[in-house]
């Protein structure tokens, strides 16, 4: 993928390939030069040729050449992982801004005026802004064609930017192992023109909501996808990391209490405050901790429409 | 207390009865030499676990998707792989097995200074074993947060990482009490006229190590502590919601874990050291060079863990001295890959077993060295951080290095250990499988990670597979070298030809008592006078 | 053979020590309780040090034994440091 | 076993202090972790630090220093009443070691007892409702260090209570001191550690 041109996608990519290019050379280089002559020795000191050893103990001088010469070339490696590196750490004033909240097992990406998707979109030519939150453990949010990673840590503030240079859709991964889910936990980035993005980002309409999947449904289902129950649960009854939605709606559920077993009828109550506050009802069977809380981020109609939705699975 | 004559000096050390017999007769001997056989049959049991959950790994990624098991499978699997083979089987490896049986030996000595302590440490890594494996055996499934133990996935997980945890912590334990022993044994127990300049150079590497182990593996031994602590009571250390912070843990494992891979090479770098010399007949070139350059290794490798943080968020002050420390790391390694090329200048090459795995271990341990300058560089490391380049990366040097060098050793040392030889074409035929499948096995990971596939993943997209696959014919070739490689050794040890003392003409003292060495190394202790050395051919 | 003679030390020189421990200690405990703002971490570290040396040199043997172990001492003291200021790098400058 | 018999002829005393010292110097840097993660942690939250170290008693901490430095000049000085071969005093100074370590370890139950009662403890919901993050902060390092350094003199007066076994039965004497040595030897780091525990926790406020 680096090596594709397709994927030179953002304004960190020449620093960042020259600073490979320099030491990948610098390596191949003493790599074949050593090979080469440790092979030769081989074959021209080889017992029958060479049948008597000569004696030498060392060489100040050569020692002081072979640490001299490393000694510099790795400081013009380092030269030039800072170069490509520098730049990274500090972000434009005027950069368009998007926070990121990345959770078990998905990211959630929201714009300033209130849309939320699961697929990165970004304007072409601009700097862009990530504001890196995580809700429960460390993520690292990872986009190749950028040449762009940070981890994302719950309980700092960090950030991450870049200025798309090219159209098209580039994978974004989560890079820092967080459970069982963590390979699944990527995604795209769409980077699109100043105009197609403005008409995208203005356009109310569910439609484009993500790029791969666009398929019109539900608003709750929408809303589900973008922030990312289905890592954990299912519409179709098998069980993954929590209990799965099918069937549901206004059925009987088992769960423990501050200790307690008891029996509760899931019914919009109950969902909405499964969603507000997990671990105060854990379901039978199911392990505490895992789901986080989503107070703040999903608004009361929101949640009416996540209710809306479970109850069509029959 | 004329005990001491009684022991016959005709008697090897495998055949000798104590007052024990049988099982006993090992599991009780306070005999460096015997204990050394334990830690080796103890890791050999291990890192067939090891290599079997590697192998399981490989085959789960030939293809996209499910293949043979479910992802919380997949991350236990590597988990306990990244355990047992850091924790069980390369940072104790060397030292524990070739450390144990050849230091008193190569130093004129009769054992260590503190022999019970010696085998309290192994009982001690026993326990640390058993307690990691219980973890996987019992209670609420196998853990599953890779080696590393990232807080705070490591209090949330809801597996069984308690046993896991304090079992790492306890062969830490283990290792120091290794270190300890040897770094006194050094000072104290050199033979008369062996001075410091006139130590072989794995001794030599063994002290560098040593003084890591003490010095590192109890901060390690901390964290993982607050850890258990932090899964225990909640008191916050690590914890964001109690305003912890994480990449403090990150810090404080690193601080050890970095030194750890040193101390895993350096006795590699040893053995490597010693075999050299002998096969090219020929004095080692740049002695003192090369001990400095293990003292500096052992010294600025303490200070460099932060390269393994480079995206965890420090500070950019943080993260270019970390950058520039690691390259400075890079000299004195250099330094010995030079020395020992240039030792086979103008020497008397005689190829055997032993030197082909000392030349492999050099032809890889500059591929897994020279992609760490890769890593060690902000702009690029930012890049293939916790890609499979790193994999690749680390799978080079220390299986690489550690278990090429593990090899080369156990081959070149064989006749002494057990009194055989082994089986030559054999043992060359394995080499050849081995170094093949190893090429296959992990060369397409460094180009996995220039493609950007993170690490750690039970699922990957179309575009990686070819790769993979080639990955996972590789290692299906490598285990057929080991396997052949193994039966050999084990065959050997049996049947093989009565070797004689000193078969590969070599210079140091270990080839001048005979083979296998008496319960006591020694009837005499050797004195160096003023021309003697380990290296004067 | 190797057991050298010990120097023994009078227990005149234990209790001087102590003494001036105990001074140490009553100085740091009055220092800290005045406003000093960020001198306080300073002094009390600094009395801390002070005493850590006594106890070195004289309860532990330091100043009677080869020299060798002093500069191990002092050795593994040095890389304790360095470790904490390498990580100071991090915090401090984030 | 013979072989270990064989062994012990070789008595080689500067072999074990040179062994427990390396022994010190892994015990430094176990605690050596826990001072880092401290001196992090104060840095981030200095404030936090400070209101909580109000809460610790600093007579109880200083009444506990001074304790541990007498205890650490009566061990150095059994070493002295050995070699003197006086080994009533050796046996009567170690007693009195053993003693101030035990009171030592009183007077942190005590402590730890009054701090329990006032609901602060590892994981307690009074902490989580009251405190800042900080200070939760404070008292679970306040704990951890604080307890293992009781474990600490736990160890250190198990090692005294052989030292003294081994004197009284005469195994330890003059020629053979490095037990006795290296008793010493940890106690002072015991003493050591403290020493930077109570300004750190008690005193800077
Ligand atoms: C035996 C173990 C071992 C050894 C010796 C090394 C040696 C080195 N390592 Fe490696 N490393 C690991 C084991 C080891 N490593 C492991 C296990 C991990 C991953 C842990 C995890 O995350 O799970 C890792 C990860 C790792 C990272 C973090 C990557 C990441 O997660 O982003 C980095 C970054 O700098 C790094 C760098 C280096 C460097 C610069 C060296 C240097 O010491 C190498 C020096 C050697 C040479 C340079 C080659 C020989 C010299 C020549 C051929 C001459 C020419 C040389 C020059 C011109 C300089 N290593
Ligand atoms: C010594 C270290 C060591 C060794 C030998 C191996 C051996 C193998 N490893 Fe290992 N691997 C790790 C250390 C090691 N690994 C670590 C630390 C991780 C990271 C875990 C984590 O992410 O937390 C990892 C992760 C890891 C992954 C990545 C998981 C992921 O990120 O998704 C994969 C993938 O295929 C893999 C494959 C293999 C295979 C196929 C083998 C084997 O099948 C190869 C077979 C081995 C041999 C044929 C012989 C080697 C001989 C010796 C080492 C000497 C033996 C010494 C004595 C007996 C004393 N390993
Ligand atoms: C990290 C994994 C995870 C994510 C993400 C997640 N959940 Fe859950 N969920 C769980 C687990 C585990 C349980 C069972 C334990 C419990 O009750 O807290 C659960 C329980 C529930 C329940 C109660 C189910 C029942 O059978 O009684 C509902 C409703 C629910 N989740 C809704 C959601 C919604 C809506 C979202 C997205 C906004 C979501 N969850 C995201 C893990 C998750
Ligand atoms: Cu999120 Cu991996
Ligand atoms: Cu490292």
């Amino acid at each position: 993928m680096y090596i594709l041109a397709t994927t030179q996608a953002s304004n960190f990519v020449s620093g960042v390939d020259r600073a490979f290019l320099i030491i990948l050379s610098v390596c191949f280089f003493f790599l074949i030069g050593l090979t080469v002559t440790m092979i030769y020795f081989i074959f021209r000191y080889n017992k029958k040729r060479n049948p008597q050893a000569t004696q030498i103990k060392g060489s100040t001088t050569l020692e002081i050449i072979w640490t001299g010469i490393p000694l510099i070339l790795v400081l013009i490696m380092f030269y030039y992982g800072w170069a490509g590196w520098a730049p990274m750490k500090k972000a434009p004033e005027d950069s368009f801004q998007i926070d990121v909240v990345a959770r078990m097992w998905n990211f959630t990406f929201q714009y300033e005026n209130g849309k939320k998707t699961d697929t990165l979109f970004v304007p072409m030519n601009r700097p862009v802004k990530l504001n890196l939150n995580s809700m429960d453990v460390i993520h690292s949010l990872y986009i190749p064609a950028f040449r762009v990673k940070e981890d994302v840590v719950p309980g700092r503030e960090k950030f991450l930017w870049f200025i798309p240079e090219k159209e098209g859709v580039y994978e974004l991964f989560c890079t820092e192992y967080c459970g069982l889910q963590h390979s699944y936990m990527y995604n795209w980035v769409k980077t699109m023109p100043q105009e197609d993005f403005d008409k995208w980002y203005t356009d109310t309409t569910a439609q484009v909501a993500s790029a791969k999947v666009d398929s019109p449904t539900a608003a709750g289902k929408r809303i589900m996808t973008n922030i990312g129950c289905f890592a954990c649960h299912t519409i179709d009854g098998n069980k993954l990391v929590g209990p799965t939605f099918k069937g549901l709606y206004g059925h009987e559920v088992t769960v423990k209490a501050g200790g307690e077993t008891k029996t509760v009828v899931a019914d919009d109550e109950y969902i909405k405050k499964s969603i507000l506050d997990p671990n105060s009802e854990i379901v039978d069977g199911f392990n505490k901790g895992l789901m986080q809380s989503y107070q703040g981020q999903l608004s009361d109609t929101e949640i009416s429409q996540i209710i809306e939705y479970i109850k069509t699975l029959k | 207390m004329q005990a001491s004559s009684q022991i016959p000096h005709d008697v090897n050390y495998l055949d000798y009865k104590g007052k024990y017999k049988g099982l006993l007769s090992w599991i009780l001997s306070t005999d460096h030499k015997r204990i050394a056989l334990l830690y080796m049959f103890s890791m050999m049991t291990l890192f067939m676990v090891g290599v079997c959950l590697g192998l399981a790994m490989k085959l789960e990624l030939i293809a996209p998707g499910k293949t043979i098991m479910g992802p919380q499978d997949y991350n236990a699997v590597f988990t306990v792989h990244g355990v047992i083979m850091i924790f069980m089987i390369v940072i104790p490896g060397l030292p524990a097995v070739f450390g144990n049986f050849l230091l008193p030996i190569m130093i004129g000595a009769k054992d260590v200074a503190f022999p019970k302590l010696n085998l309290f440490s192994w009982y001690v890594y026993i326990a640390g074993a058993v307690l990691v494996i219980s973890s996987v055996l019992f209670g609420d499934g196998t853990p599953d947060t890779g080696w590393t133990f990232y807080a705070p996935y490591s209090f949330k997980t809801g597996t069984n990482m308690l046993p896991a945890i304090f079992g790492a912590f306890v062969l830490g334990f283990s290792s120091i009490l290794t270190g300890l022993n040897f770094i006194v044994t050094i000072h104290r127990l050199r033979a008369p006229g062996m001075t410091w300049r006139k130590l072989p150079l794995f001794p030599w590497t063994l002290y560098g190590t040593a003084w890591i182990q003490l010095l590192a593996t109890p901060v390690v031994g901390i964290t993982l502590l607050l850890v258990s602590l932090e899964r225990l009571f909640g008191i916050g250390v690590f914890d964001p919601a109690l305003g912890g912070d994480p990449v403090l843990y990150q810090h404080l494992f690193w601080i050890y874990s970095h030194p750890a891979v040193y101390i895993m090479i350096l006795p590699a770098m040893g053995a490597i050291s010693e075999i050299i010399p002998t096969f090219s007949q020929k004095h080692v070139f740049g002695y003192n060079a090369i001990v400095v350059s293990t003292l500096a290794i052992a010294f600025v490798g303490y200070f460099v863990w932060g390269h393994h943080m480079f995206t965890a968020g420090m500070s950019g002050t943080a993260q270019y001295t970390f950058s520039i420390l690691t390259f400075l790391v890079a000299i004195p390694s250099a330094i010995k890959v030079f020395n020992w090329i240039s030792t086979m200048y103008k020497g008397s090459i005689s190829l055997e077993t032993p030197f082909y795995w000392a030349v492999s271990f050099i032809f890889v341990f500059m591929i897994g060295g020279l992609s760490g300058l890769v890593l060690g560089a902000l702009a690029t490391d930012v890049y293939v951080h916790d890609t499979a380049f790193v994999v690749a990366h680390f799978h080079f040097i220390v299986f690489g290095g550690v278990g090429f060098s593990f090899f080369a050793a156990i081959h070149y040392w064989f006749p002494k250990m057990f009194g055989r030889m082994y089986d030559k074409t054999w043992a060359n035929v394995g080499w050849i499988f081995f170094f093949i499948g190893f090429l296959a096995l992990y060369t397409p990971m460094f180009y996995l990670g220039l493609q950007g596939m993170p690490r750690r993943y039970y699922d990957y997209l179309e575009q990686f597979h070819s790769a993979n696959i080639l990955s996972t014919l590789g290692s299906w070739v490598m285990t057929f070298g080991l396997v052949i490689t193994v039966i050999n050794l084990f065959r050997s040890a049996k049947i093989g030809e009565i070797a004689p003392a000193n078969p590969w003409n070599g210079k140091t003292l270990e080839w001048t008592v005979p083979s296998p060495p008496p319960v006591e190394n020694f009837d005499v202790i050797p004195v160096y006078e003023e021309q003697d050395g380990p290296y004067e051919y | 053979m190797e057991n050298e003679k010990h120097h023994i030390v009078p227990y005149r020189t234990y209790f001087y020590i102590l003494a001036a421990l105990l001074v140490f200690t009553l100085l740091s405990i009055e220092v800290t309780s005045i406003e000093l703002g960020g001198l306080t971490v300073a002094a009390a570290l600094l009395f801390a040090s002070l005493k850590s040396f006594l106890v070195l040199t004289y309860f532990m043997h330091l100043k009677f034994d080869k020299p060798y172990i002093r500069i191990m001492v002092v050795f593994v003291l040095m890389i304790f440091l360095a470790v904490i200021i390498i990580t100071f790098f991090d915090y401090f400058f984030r | 076993m013979s072989q270990a018999i064989h062994h012990d002829e070789h008595y080689d005393a500067e072999g074990s202090k040179i062994g427990m010292w390396l022994f010190i110097f892994t015990e430094l840097l176990l605690f050596g972790g826990l001072f880092i993660i401290y001196s992090v942690y104060r840095y981030m939250n200095p404030d936090a630090f400070h209101l909580a170290a109000e809460e610790l008693n600093r007579t109880v901490g200083s009444i506990n220093t001074i304790i541990l430095l007498i205890s650490s000049m009566t061990i150095a000085m059994s070493t002295s009443a050995l070699q003197k071969g006086q080994k009533g005093t050796t046996i009567l100074l170690l007693e009195i070691t053993f003693m101030l370590g035990l009171i030592f370890l009183v007077n942190k139950y005590f402590e730890w007892g009054v701090k329990f009662d006032h609901g602060i403890f590892p994981g307690s919901q009074h902490m989580l409702d009251t405190l800042s993050q900080g200070e939760i902060l404070f008292f679970g390092l306040y704990f951890a260090m604080t307890g293992l350094h009781a474990i600490h003199i736990i160890v250190g007066m198990i090692v005294i209570g052989f030292a003294l076994a081994g004197v009284s039965k005469g195994k330890v004497h003059a020629d053979r001191s490095a037990l006795l040595e290296n008793a010493g030897l940890y106690w002072h780091l015991v003493d050591l550690i403290w020493i930077f525990l109570f300004p750190l926790f008690y005193l800077i406020h």
